[in-house]
């Protein structure tokens, strides 16, 4: 079991030594069973720190804020910010470091494993209680969650409730960290790509039904985008401004500049959007399934990038976010790369 | 009588072997469909993904993508990554239900002019039958 | 619901003067509706012209409102819809809807002496004031402009700016030195400091860059304007022109509607976020 | 006009209604959607609230303004495009909602009446459902002084009374949907009545969430312009639209010219939602951005919300639907953000 204690002890410790400006880690917030965000200079305050299955957010997010506020200053603080990640979170460090986004002494890991369990899904616990509100979610001793309601406790096997990326999981426990806390549980996934047969398995033009039904609720809000943390791009072909503007921009640059899709949100436009998401994080995608969860409108945009990891995987043999030394998988090529398809 | 349905094909051709080849057939007269909108390239590996996107949103009933066979590339490597990425824009856009037909790749050298009008004429012959692409296109 | 103030009315080029070249070029645009010209504005107002196709535009109008026969709009090529204005040729047809946005108090002015304070293509909303004041300048005191760009080149309405040195003291400033200069060298609110202009019974009208409004206000203090003496007109990002789509609001203002033109009385008391 | 009509009955209320368009929540997957109905047979008002407010319905995200084109002649021609007046009526608007709808109506009218929004507005009868239990576990009306049953902005607002459904008219529109099935309602007997204000006073009970002193909150905020509180309450923020697009309230927009072919020129001018939390929602063409960060985008979210427009309108803009802190994708909470502000330095 993961012990917290253990977690705020190196929390304090690595505060106080000052080894870290500050840890990234989850707190209780004001409001639902979610945690939030907690960003702790102080080491008293890792007395906040939690760890528990509503842990779901991916906090290697708040790098990019990291980057660009360091850019901004004219002497920056050059020491690492601590980070508390899970297996899928460590393997986008991972990413980011193969990509050179971030170097390793910009982070100090303080890596959390799931062990054989992994984070809840909301809305399956929400099924589950049938109007039961849940206050507190807790980790059981036997792979299960301990789910605290008005009336007592319950438990619930942790694979009914956890989020279907965990159940899909390739690694429960952080691949890259300085800290580890908790075990290296191997546990077998028979087919880590199952939940997309549902939709493989439609003939196309039900497919076609399915993903345009889908794409035609988004309403561009972008929360998709803004909470992957390799969505970092300082120009987004999906903005109105696409590319960085400084005084020196003539305005030739910014009247020529393609305006790839428009804000309406219609299906054509919004397919240009998740297409140009979906296929900018093949082989960078680690399947943290946050842009699913944070979707308003539930589109099921995670089987997007799970489809292009499974291709990667079946077609290249790539695998994401487990060494940051590999060159990344649309940056190389085999000699040998499958090329039936081409005339 | 309606008249047949002519499909708009977009075609990013490099400019060193697939554009090439498509002129070798243009000067040796050989008969191929007009249904072709040339957009030569550099190179196939840099064909953004977004461009394949963009002609299918602007209405295009085909896109092609064509480079050097491998080992021919003129940048040595490009082709190969095109041909890697371009798999993947395959595969993304069957995925969501888009017809196989429409989205093509192939390598053509300078020399397969003959190759280039095979190319066409099949791909104009696959995509009749579909008729126009509508699903990705912005409507009008 | 009579007005679609959406729907913008064609207009038609009928005159277009290259003020500026280079990097930065400015040219002014003169037009006239296509159909009879019911558009009545004030000095410091703005209209939003259109680029069918490419977007709209918030420009100031610069001419003064008691011409009739044209607007004129002196327009910096900055983005996409700027860039294509500047490829039109006299003829073409764009769209104008309006006029947005409070004027100059010109009424509340007569009598009183006027400074015009302007940088680079700020002097084009100062420009419809100025002539205004010119044309009926007996009902004004002392006239003066005070006005600078980058360069000698970046300086727009040059041959205007001769003409009007014949009725009223005009200082001109370049930020750097260049042979056969013969006026001030440095920036704007350094000119005014050099010009002591009067704070006695006196307006400060200025207008440019946010740095340079901010200096020349600062130089206007120090020759002792009140802070009632000193408007400036500001501009903000616009889609609509009319207080709806939210983006250029400076705290409760939205500079398209309630502003562009303040008083600094009234404008330091807004949040400094422009 | 205060009528009661049995549940069984809605149905054939409704069915009397078919010369309107009409919207009822429908449930697609885990959530609710406003949807033209189909079959009035299947219908029912026991649902949560909708993802997305009426707004969208009033003030839909993308609308047609104008179409231009050139002729062969090389004429150009511009063409307003209004929306058709279709009589409508939306069923089942929470009475947060409704009122939402009555403070953009401040923002769409005023000295420029948007003639688009008004076409829509004025033709749509809002036929409320008061919330005798909060569809959200961060409802919070009662603290922007709103209430779950308040008639404000709606024309029929309709209550639960366990087997039949109270129903009261306050407007003209009201009274015409009302009238178009009479035979269908009842007036309301004396218990029933006294079962109405029994449910209404318990439903406030009910109500989980709340503000204290909202009222300090406006001219506390005033002062806070240039505190670091925005920074730190910002920390978080994923700069992503949500917030702004699912409150029934917010307005912004933004206008762009759609081409449809470039030679001749056609195409349309759009008008689509906009938002503030957008980095490039106030940028300059000249790269400058008055609002450079999400510190200042968070607050002039907080501060549009509950000082500009109570300065502007005396009101808050924010009905306490609950939907930005439901749906936030890193747990901002207005609530907990407005009380800390209440709260800050001293």
């Amino acid at each position: 079991m993961v012990n917290l204690e253990e977690l705020k002890k190196e929390a304090s410790q690595i505060l106080k030594e000052g080894k870290v400006k500050y840890i990234i880690g989850f707190q209780r917030g004001s409001n639902g069973l979610l945690p939030v965000p907690a960003f702790i200079k102080n080491p008293k305050d890792v007395e906040k720190l939690v760890w528990d299955p509503t842990c779901v957010y991916n906090l290697t997010l708040f790098l990019q804020d990291e980057k660009r506020k360091k850019t901004k200053e004219k002497e920056p603080d050059e020491r690492p910010v601590g980070i508390v990640v899970k297996g899928c979170d460590s393997r986008a460090i991972n990413v980011l470091l193969q990509e050179e986004f971030i170097k390793r002494d910009d982070v100090y890991v303080l890596g959390v494993s799931c062990e054989n369990t992994g984070v809840l899904d909301e809305k399956k616990l929400a099924k589950k209680l049938k109007g039961k509100k849940a206050k507190k979610v807790e980790f059981g001793a036997n792979d299960d969650f301990v789910i605290t309601t008005e009336d007592g406790n319950i438990k619930i096997a942790a694979q009914e409730v956890l989020a279907e990326r965990c159940l899909e999981c390739k690694a429960h426990f952080p691949v890259i960290y300085d800290v580890l806390i908790g075990e290296k549980t191997k546990r077998n996934v028979e087919n880590p790509f199952k939940s997309l047969e549902k939709i493989e398995s439609l003939p196309p033009e039900e497919r076609w039904k399915f993903w345009k039904e889908q794409i035609e609720k988004c309403i561009r809000c972008y929360a998709c985008r803004s909470v992957c943390p390799m969505c970092y791009c300082d120009e987004c072909v999906a903005d109105t401004i696409n590319f960085v503007v400084t005084p020196d921009t003539s305005a030739e640059e910014k009247a020529q500049k393609i305006k790839w899709l428009e804000k309406s949100p219609v299906s054509s436009e919004n397919f240009v959007y998740h297409f140009v998401r979906a296929i900018h994080l093949a082989g960078r995608c680690i399947d943290c399934g946050e842009c699913e969860r944070v979707c308003p409108l539930d589109i099921p945009v995670r089987f997007l990038n799970k489809k292009l990891e499974k291709e990667a995987k079946e077609l290249f043999d790539y695998d994401v976010g487990f060494d940051p030394d590999k060159p990344s998988l649309v940056s190389s090529f085999k000699d040998d790369d499958p090329e039936d398809f081409i005339r | 009588m309606a008249e047949e349905f002519e499909p708009k094909i977009v075609a990013f051709l490099c400019k060193w072997c697939s554009s090439a080849g498509s002129d070798l057939a243009g000067v040796s007269r050989m008969q191929y469909p007009p249904n072709v909108i040339p957009i030569t390239v550099m190179c196939s590996g840099s064909v953004s993904p977004l461009y394949i996107f963009s002609a299918f949103n602007k209405g295009a009933d085909g896109v092609l993508v064509s480079g050097c066979h491998p080992g021919d590339c003129h940048y040595i490597k490009g082709n190969f990554y095109a041909r890697r990425r371009i798999a993947l824009v395959k595969k993304l856009l069957e995925y969501v239900g888009l017809e196989p037909e429409r989205f093509q790749m192939s390598w053509i050298s300078a020399a397969e002019g003959v190759k280039y009008t095979k190319v066409i004429k099949d791909f104009v012959q696959e995509l009749k039958p579909l008729g126009p692409q509508k699903k990705l296109r912005r409507t009008q | 619901m009579d007005h679609n103030t959406y729907i913008p009315k064609l207009a038609k080029i009928i005159e277009i003067k290259e003020e500026v070249g280079g990097a930065r070029p400015i040219k002014t645009f003169r037009t006239q509706f296509l159909s009879t010209n019911n558009f009545s504005f004030h000095s410091g107002q703005c209209a939003m012209l259109s680029v069918f196709g490419k977007g709209e535009s918030i420009i100031s109008i610069s001419s003064s409102p008691l011409l009739k026969d044209y607007l004129q709009f002196s327009i910096l090529k900055m983005g996409r819809v700027t860039s294509s204005l500047h490829e039109m040729q006299v003829g073409d047809i764009i769209g104008i809807r309006g006029p947005y946005g409070n004027s100059f108090p010109v009424e509340d002015w007569k009598g009183k002496n006027i400074i015009f304070i302007g940088g680079g293509i700020g002097l084009a909303p100062i420009w419809s004031v100025l002539n205004t004041a010119l044309s009926i300048k007996k009902d004004y005191g002392d006239l003066m402009l005070i006005y600078g760009a980058r360069t000698s080149k970046d300086l727009v309405f040059q041959e205007e700016l001769e003409e009007l040195r014949k009725r009223m003291p005009v200082h001109l400033s370049i930020d750097v030195e260049e042979p056969d200069w013969k006026e001030f060298v440095g920036f704007v609110p350094q000119n005014v400091t050099d010009k002591k202009p009067s704070p006695k019974n006196a307006i400060a009208i200025t207008c440019g860059p946010p740095i340079m409004i901010k200096f020349v206000i600062k130089a206007l203090e120090g020759l002792g304007f009140k802070d009632e003496q000193i408007y400036t007109t500001v501009e903000n990002k616009m889609k609509c022109g009319i207080g709806k789509c939210g983006r250029c609001n400076i705290g409760v203002h939205y500079v398209c509607k309630d502003g562009p033109v303040y008083s600094w009385a009234e404008f330091k008391k807004l949040p400094q976020e422009y | 006009m205060e009528k009661v009509l049995s549940k069984k009955a809605f149905p054939q209320w409704v069915k009397k209604l078919e010369s309107y368009t009409m919207y009822l929540p429908r449930k697609d997957g885990d959530f609710w959607n406003y949807e033209v109905i189909k079959n009035p047979e299947i219908i029912d008002l026991d649902y949560l609230n909708t993802v997305l407010s009426p707004k969208k319905i009033i003030f839909p995200q993308r609308e047609v303004l104008l179409e231009f084109s050139t002729s062969n002649e090389e004429e150009l021609k511009i063409n307003e495009v209004l929306p058709e007046e279709a009589q409508s009526v939306i069923f089942g608007v929470r009475p947060c909602d409704a009122k939402a709808l009555t403070l953009t109506d401040k923002v769409f009218g005023g000295d420029f009446k948007d003639p688009y929004y008004w076409k829509r507005r004025n033709s749509t009868a809002l036929v409320g459902l008061a919330c005798n239990t909060p569809p959200s576990p961060n409802c919070f009306c009662l603290s922007v002084d709103g209430s779950p049953h308040s008639k404000e902005g709606l024309d029929i607002l309709i209550t639960d009374l366990g087997d039949k459904y109270h129903a009261e008219s306050f407007t003209k529109k009201g009274d015409d949907l009302l009238n178009l099935a009479k035979a269908l309602f009842k007036n309301p007997t004396a218990k029933e009545k006294k079962d109405l204000e029994k449910i209404q006073a318990e439903s406030k009970k009910k109500i989980q969430r709340q503000i204290k002193d909202t009222k300090k909150i406006p001219p506390k905020l005033k002062d806070m312009f240039d505190s670091p509180f925005w920074d730190e309450e910002s920390l978080s923020c994923i700069r992503c639209g949500i917030c702004t697009y699912l409150c029934p309230t917010c307005h912004c927009f933004d206008i762009n010219d759609e081409v449809t072919s470039s030679s001749p020129i056609k195409g349309e001018r759009v008008r689509t939602w906009d938002n503030c939390q957008f980095p490039d929602f106030t940028m300059h063409s000249s790269g400058h951005n008055p609002r450079p960060d999400k510190a200042a985008r968070l607050r002039q979210r907080i501060l549009h919300k509950f000082q500009y427009f109570v300065e502007l309108y005396k009101n808050y803009q924010c009905t306490g639907c609950g939907r930005c802190i439901s749906k936030c994708p890193v747990g901002i909470d207005i609530i907990e953000v407005l009380e800390k502000a209440r709260d800050y330095g001293s």
